[in-house]
C-alpha cells in the first residue's frame, strides 16, 4: 500500500459552482487520515522502511483509519469549497440532493462515506436536477 | 391485428430485429401519461405520437408564452395563451390522426394524481420542480407502473427510470430528504440550451417504447448528460429498491403518505418566484 | 442589437454562462444548411430553428410519403406527397416566422453543390446514403467549412464534426475508399426506430449551435450510439487531418476532385432500389 | 509479461450480424503468434520457469512475434466469423467502412494493425452508417 492515493474528483448538476466553477480536479490524500475526519493534522510521520506498516493487514495506530469517502468529503468542504459549506455538507455527509458517484457507479452499493478510497478512483459529486 | 396503412407507416420501425408486428402492436395497445408539456415533454410527445402508440395523456396547466419557444417545440407563435396540453394535443393529431390524446389542463396534486395517472401504462415524468417530482414518484410506486424521469437545467440533463422492474428504486429510494429551497434553481433562474432538453425528452421517448415494447433491462441506471464535456454522456450503475424507503419500502403505506402530504410544504414551500407565478 | 422580443423569446438561453447577448447575435448571423429533411433532419431543423439562427437552407428533393411519418416529425398527413424541403419549411416558418428559410428541391450533385452551400457558415449532413456523404466532405472541404454529419440504423447511431478546427480530419480521412455496396444497407432495407434519428439530429443541432457560439472544442470525436446497449453512449479519440488524404491532405486539387467524380459510381454504382426509386 | 492477453471485442453498426449477432465477445490469446498471422498453430511451447523469455526485452524467436491487432483481426476471420469473411476483412486489413477503435481510440492513433495488445484491452469494430 502506498502512502497516499490520486483521486479524480468531478463537480455536476450546478455543484461546480461552489469548487470555484471548476468542474475536475486531481487530488492526492494520505493513505491514513485521523478518525475523526480533521484535516488540519499531517498523517503518522512513517519511515520509508516502515511503509509496510500501512499493508493491508497491518494494524492501524489508535485514532487513525485508511482514507475514506467521508474523510474526502471533509477535505473538499476544508480546502477546496469556495463558498456557503452549507450547499455541499450537511452533518457528516452529502446534503439531500447530491448523489456520490464512485467510478460510475452509486457510493450506496460501495459503502458511502466508509468506502476505502483507492489510488487512481475517480468520485463525483452531482445535484439532481429540477428543471425540464 | 393492424389496419394495411400501419403497416406502411410503421413499416421501417416493424422490420427492426426484436420489434416487428408483436411490438407495433404492443404499441398500438399501449398508453402513455405525460407530465409537463414543456422543454422535455415537446419532444418526448412528439416521437411517442409518431411511434404509434395507442393513447397518450398530456397533463400541464400553463400556458405557452413566447419565453418558452426556444425550446418547447411542439408549441408556436399561433398558440401564445393556449394551455400547453391543448397545443401539444393539437400539434399531435397533425403528426398522428389516429392517436386518441387526452388534453388535461390541470394542476396534478395529492387530490387527483393517482386517479389521473391510474388510468395509463407508464408514466413520464417532463416537469420542472422537485415537489410534482416527489409526488410522481410516490404515485407511480401507489399505482405500481414506471416512472420514466427526465431533466434538465443550464448544458445539462438526467435521465432515470424509476419504479421498473423487480428490484428497481423510486425516486424516494435516491433521494429520501427533498434538497434545501436554495438550492434548486428553475430553468427561469439558471438558463436552459433548448437543444439540451431536446436530447433528455427524445431519450425519455425512446426508453418508454422501449419498455412498451419489452426491448429494456431492467438494470436500476441513471444516465447524465453535460453538452460541454467530453465525453458528453456518462452511465452510473444505481442501487436497489431500498427496503427501508418510505414510499416502496417494506410495509410503507404510499397512498396513505401522498395523501397527507403537501408536497410544496415537503420541498421547503413555495420559493418566492412560485408566489408571483400564481402557483 | 437585438430587438426587445428577442431578449423575452431567447432569454432562457441568453442567461447561459458563456453564451449572453454575445451568443445570441452569433446565432442570428449564422447561416446553416441541413442536407436531408428526413429522420435526421427534422429534429435537427427545429431545433435550430427555434435556437434563433438566422438563416436555414434546406436541401432535399424527395417527397413526404406515408413511411417516412413515424419518425420525420417535421411532416404531416396534410404535407404527404408535399417535397420534404417545402414541408420542413412551413413547419419552421410556425416554430419561427422570424427565420429565413431557404428550402431548396434540388438532388445535390457535383455540379451544384460547392455553390448551393457556399452560401452557408456550416453544414449538416443529415442524408441517407454514402455517395452523397463523400461529395458534402469533399464540398466543405473545399469551402472551408465544418460538416456536422449524423448518421442513423437499426437501434444505432453516430455523430461526428468533419473538417472542423486546425487539425479535424475530413470524412475521406476517415475512410478513403467507400465501402462495399453490399455492406451499405438503407434505413429502408435495415429499417430504423424512429427516436433514434431524433437523438442523433437532436445533437447535431446542439453541435452546431455550440460551434457558432463558440463553446466547441476541437478535439477530434466520435459520438456512437445504441439504443439497447448500457451504456448507451461510447466516445471516441479520432485521428487527425491526414497530410496524404486525397480530399484534405497536402496538394490535393479537391474542386477538381468533385468536378471529375461520379459519387455514385465511385460508391459503386446504384443499387437496385435505388433505380427502382428514381435516383 | 505473461504468457497469454484476455481481450474484450465488441461489433457495431451491422458488423455483429457477421458474428452469430453477438456485439460482445471475451476472448484471450496467446501473447506470441506466429509472424505470418496463421492461426492454425500453438504458440511456442514454453516453459513456466522459461516466461522470462516473453518478457519486453526478451528476443523472441524467428517466425514468432507478440499479439498485435493484425494477428486479430486473422483470428476473428478464422475461428469467430460466422459467414462472409469479405464483408470484415479486405487483404490484410479491415474491409473499407469499419473503423477500430483500441480503448476507445482511433487505432490510427495507435499503430493500427501493427499495436501490440495488451491484457484487458478492448477492441471495437465499428461499421459506419449512411442511414438517416
Ligand atoms: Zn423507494
Ligand atoms: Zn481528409
Amino acid at each position: 500500500m502506498a502512502s497516499s492515493v490520486s483521486l479524480k474528483i468531478e463537480f455536476g448538476g450546478g455543484l461546480e459552482l461552489l469548487f470555484a466553477n471548476q468542474r475536475s480536479h486531481k487530488l492526492t490524500l494520505p493513505a491514513l487520515v485521523p478518525s475523526d475526519n480533521s484535516t488540519a493534522h499531517s498523517p503518522p510521520n512513517l519511515d520509508p522502511d516502515t511503509d509496510s506498516a500501512t499493508s493491508d493487514d497491518a494494524p492501524i495506530a489508535d485514532g487513525w483509519k485508511r482514507v475514506d469517502v467521508t474523510y474526502l468529503l471533509h477535505h473538499l468542504r476544508d480546502h477546496l469549497l469556495k463558498e456557503r459549506p452549507e450547499l455541499f455538507m450537511d452533518k457528516e455527509t452529502v446534503r439531500p440532493g447530491i448523489l456520490v458517484l464512485i467510478n460510475d457507479t452509486d457510493w450506496e452499493l460501495e459503502g458511502e462515506g466508509e468506502y476505502v478510497l483507492k489510488d487512481g478512483d475517480e468520485v463525483v459529486f452531482i445535484s439532481t436536477l429540477h428543471g425540464g | 391485428m393492424l389496419p394495411l396503412e400501419d403497416y406502411r407507416r410503421y413499416g421501417r420501425q416493424m422490420i427492426l430485429e426484436g420489434f416487428g408486428l408483436p411490438g407495433q402492436v404492443k404499441l398500438k395497445e399501449a398508453s402513455v401519461a405525460v407530465v409537463g408539456a414543456g422543454g422535455l415533454g415537446c419532444p418526448a410527445l412528439q416521437y411517442l405520437a409518431a411511434s404509434g402508440i395507442g393513447r397518450i395523456g398530456v397533463i400541464d396547466h400553463d400556458v405557452v408564452e413566447l419565453s418558452n419557444l426556444h425550446r418547447q417545440i411542439l408549441h408556436t407563435e399561433a398558440t401564445i395563451g393556449m394551455p400547453k396540453a391543448l397545443s401539444a394535443a393539437k400539434a399531435m393529431a397533425a403528426i398522428n390522426p389516429q392517436l386518441k390524446v387526452d388534453a388535461v389542463v390541470q394542476a396534478l396534486s395529492s387530490a387527483n394524481a393517482t386517479e389521473l395517472l391510474g388510468l395509463y401504462d407508464i408514466i413520464l415524468d417532463c416537469t420542472d420542480n422537485a415537489p410534482t417530482r416527489y409526488l410522481l414518484s410516490d404515485v407511480a410506486v401507489t399505482l405500481g407502473k414506471p416512472l420514466v424521469s427526465g431533466a434538465a437545467q443550464r448544458f445539462e440533463g438526467q435521465i432515470c427510470i424509476y419504479n421498473y422492474g423487480e428490484n428497481g428504486p423510486c425516486y424516494r429510494c435516491l433521494f429520501p430528504k427533498p434538497p434545501a429551497q436554495e438550492t434548486v434553481g428553475t430553468c427561469e433562474e439558471t438558463g436552459i440550451l433548448g437543444a439540451v432538453t431536446g436530447v433528455i425528452g427524445n431519450l425519455q421517448a425512446l426508453e418508454t417504447i422501449k419498455i412498451i415494447v419489452g426491448l429494456k433491462d431492467q438494470a436500476p441506471s441513471l444516465l447524465l448528460f453535460n453538452a460541454l464535456q467530453t465525453p458528453p454522456f456518462r452511465s452510473i450503475k444505481l442501487r436497489n429498491r431500498k427496503p427501508a424507503c418510505a414510499a416502496c419500502g417494506l410495509g410503507a403505506k404510499t397512498q396513505g403518505m401522498i395523501d397527507a402530504t403537501d408536497y410544496v410544504q415537503f420541498c421547503g414551500g413555495p420559493p418566492a418566484n412560485w408566489v408571483e407565478r400564481g402557483l
